[in-house]
């Protein structure tokens, strides 16, 4: 019908579908879901890295982690409202956040063991996210891609922040350059499973580089995300816990280990290290929260009476 | 009370609410009350860092804003025994900060007319920060003090169990100015002013005669610092 | 694994045990079991002191027990997650009080006829302790999970929270016996046993990947100690 | 009446009065509220020392901490079992405490800011305790003496190991010096205070001395903890925080300056530093052991129809 016709032809010319677009719902579907899972990732993605605010070394650090989780926090708005778009509102996500029918970003899954995984989720899984995220902000849909250009700034910043914090502790004592190298090894193989399983069993990846909601495969971000951080870890002085890691000179890429693809099948299904921890305080913070929640409306009513 | 001693105490005090209040971070009703909690404790951070290491160069002895932070034992803060109470619920949160932003308005405006020109101009932005928190806690107050019949009475709790305290807060001198911008707010907000001339005046602070509280506190935020003496970060 | 590394585990393990169930003194229900608490917790810490000075010896490389203690971080550490779990209510306490000591009767009673004398001894005493913390914790099991349909629905939610973590516990070779010991406590208190066989079994505290608790466990115990490097106490 | 002079030939021939003794009903009631008073003192003196156990130095301190803690919960059950000989029970006690009917030692609502303070708690307050004590133990009340001769034994092995710690803290480095002299000054008054108000205000004491509970007054017993002390702490090397603090060859005893009573009033009256904080922590144990309480009760009662 003409409907469809006129979606296929903005996303052809590379246009941006908006709101007010009429569009398939599948499509529709998927962009929620997507979005959501994004927005969500960003809120639970506040508590590993919020594990250390406490207990941060110097007071600039400190200040520079408690800035990063609040831009968490930030994306997590800027996602929503984005969402919010599609006619679903921000209390029915949260709400299938907490009943498990929404997911987010199984590498949240992971515990911070030490103060190097502050520097180390900063280098590689923001790293990783922004490999992920950068096509994204060329994305069909309007609202969603012009989100991304936000969280990407802000992404690449924090990422250099981690950097920067591994830097400094890889030209440390013993110990700190230990315990970065402990931090790396740790969390390079969940980073490469955040780009998603191998392109042969993705699911939902074919419609949505039609729908141009997706630009490159999962196994060419991976790739991508490879060799971006094969560099950088040599500017560090830190090893990536991979012995098959080597340039292929034909293809132009470096080779290297997949991640463990059944590990990350249990995690997203639930039985990672930390999720029933994360929905716990995910969850009490929601349901602690009820009460001024509460008196937040009732005052407002009172008002809105007051005014009338 | 020497110089030292004043900007000390005072980097002490947003110091410690600042470690409190981003207990709060991943934690609050909603995302926007999270990031504005996360902001304000922001601020206060940043107000400590520089009092502090303008505390170092007062003092002269080479101590930067992490060895003070980092490496005195709670007998040696000097930080009001307001901020270094357990964080409790929302409304015990939103009134202490009430309670302090009402006290630090009044001290960085002063400090901003005063002859040291970087404390002066530590004091100049700190105010501007602190209209922001002191409004953002005043509204807080009126709609829990006004909202319902739990948040209500929450919000008189924590206005009756950290009253107390206050009176180290604002000394005598600083006593009246105080109560003229904090008590328009619970009158706002519904809430009952406690007693004005209590027998339980907790202090001490100053003279670093700490509740139990802070000596936890100091236990988590210190123990990575400590563990790696020598380190850079 | 060496002798060293198992001695170390164990002796995490009760070392931490008994600074979560010391957490409880003064806070029991009543003071018969406020005393019988810290008097478990007291034969944890023997236990643990013992075994972590004998680790010590077998490293051979001058550690004592507070070297061991207070001067490793927590990737040092060697204790199953389930003793540095956050302390939760008193059926939390009991239940896994109850998994824990029916695992450490098993071990100190082989232990006990080992070829290392030393070790022999000290599992010789602590078996005999052990025996009464699993009488203790089985006793109270089946009074809760008997008790009122609050207790019971306490007891049930403590199994099933933290069944997950006694596989790393007992290991696949000490599954059976720990199996044979704990089934009948949870049958004789009504309480379900959960699923056999579950996907999630968290682990890795043997090779120092712990949960994100025993930071926060380790700042407050190892604080003091680290902020006087070299002082005898 | 026959009843009467009975019970005041057995008090003039400093004999015990046992339970089934009949006695005046106001040397009961003065002995219930003494015992229960000393009962619940060992109950919130569980805290300020708790306060340290899971910071403990090393763990030797640790355990002996601990085990000390564990013996007043100890104490806490023996003084309730002697109260209980005079017809009250426990539960009854309890809950005077908890609506403040009934007192504690003053001395626990000050903080135990210092590893150091369990050190001084130990030398100072288990030292005036005991001088407190010593004579109970030939009280007039059967029950009480004998509680008494068990506290006591243990008490002075507590004193013992305070004065053993703050001994290594005197002959350690410069701040561990600095935290056992820093304990002392804070700890000497009030435990100059755990002797209550000075002869010439105290209520209660004469007729207490008439019945044979109390052997001394107020001020004899705390010379007595003075000219002790002072000795003691030659030995450990620390000073007491009294400049007037002198031997008076004429008096035989040290002079020294009282205590401010007037404090001493505020905190007896609940205003002391942590008052609130004590009360609110034993309220929350009891609140929160209900559950635990009703569910031993209720199996204790499915096994008693069992066997019925």
């Amino acid at each position: 019908d003409a409907e469809e016709s006129e979606f296929e032809a903005i996303i052809a010319a590379d246009k941006k579908i908006e709101p007010r677009d009429a569009m398939p719902e599948a499509y529709r579907k998927t962009l929620i879901r997507q979005m959501a899972q994004h927005a969500h990732s960003e809120i639970i993605g506040m508590q590993p890295e919020g594990n250390w605010i406490s207990r941060a070394p110097s007071l600039s650090r400190k200040a520079i982690l408690l800035a990063k989780v609040q831009d968490e926090a930030g994306h997590g708005l800027y996602l929503y409202a984005a969402a919010e778009t599609l006619g679903v509102d921000r209390d029915e996500l949260y709400e299938q956040l907490l009943n498990g029918r929404q997911k987010y970003s199984s590498i949240f899954n992971y515990p911070t063991l030490t103060w190097a995984d502050v520097g180390a989720i900063g280098w590689l899984v923001d790293g990783a996210a922004i490999v992920n995220q950068v096509p994204l902000c060329r994305c069909s849909y309007g609202p969603y891609a012009r989100a991304m250009i936000r969280v990407c700034k802000e992404e690449s910043f924090h990422q250099r922040q981690g950097f920067q914090s591994l830097y400094v502790l890889a030209r440390g004592t013993a110990a700190q350059r230990e315990m970065a190298q402990d931090a790396v090894n740790r969390w390079w193989y969940p980073s490469l499973a955040m780009f998603g399983p191998p392109d042969a069993d993705s699911t939902h990846s074919q419609q949505s580089m039609e729908w141009k909601i997706k630009r490159y495969s999962n196994d060419e971000l991976r790739q991508r995300f490879v060799d971006m951080t094969v560099q950088q870890a040599g500017v560090l002085g830190l090893e990536l816990p991979d012995p098959e890691l080597r340039w292929n000179a034909e293809r132009g890429h470096y080779d290297y280990t997949q991640p463990d693809y059944d590990e990350l099948m249990r995690v997203v299904k639930g039985d990672g290290p930390c999720n029933r921890q994360r929905m716990a305080n995910r969850t009490a913070a929601v349901r602690d929260g009820e009460w001024v929640r509460k008196a937040a409306a009732a005052y407002a009513r009172k008002q809105q009476e007051v005014a009338a | 009370m020497s110089d030292f001693d004043t900007v000390l105490g005072l980097g002490d005090d947003v110091l410690i609410a600042a470690q409190r209040l981003a207990e709060w971070t991943s934690r609050a009703h909603d995302l926007e009350e999270d990031i504005a909690l996360s902001n304000i404790a922001l601020d206060l951070l940043g107000q400590a860092r520089a009092l502090l290491t303008h505390a170092g160069h007062l003092e002269g002895a080479g101590r930067d804003e992490d060895a003070l932070a980092f490496l005195r034992d709670d007998r040696q803060f000097r930080n009001v025994l307001l901020v270094e109470l357990p964080r409790g619920d929302f409304a015990t949160t939103i009134v202490r900060l009430l309670f302090l932003s009402a006290r630090l308005w009044e001290r960085y405006t002063r400090l901003s007319q005063g002859e040291d020109a970087t404390l002066a101009a530590i004091a100049a932005k700190a105010v501007k920060e602190t209209a922001y928190h002191l409004d953002h806690a005043a509204q807080w107050t009126i709609r829990l003090g006004d909202g319902t019949e739990e948040s209500h009475a929450r919000a008189q709790r924590a206005v009756d169990e950290q009253w107390p305290y206050t009176f180290e807060l604002t000394g005598e001198s600083g006593r009246q100015a105080w109560l003229d911008r904090v008590v328009p707010v619970l009158d706002k907000a519904t809430l009952t002013r406690p007693d004005p001339d209590p027998a339980f005046r907790p202090g001490g602070g100053r003279d670093g005669l700490h509740s139990e509280h802070l000596g936890y506190l100091l236990a988590e935020m210190q123990h990575l610092h400590r563990s790696h003496p020598g380190a850079t970060w």
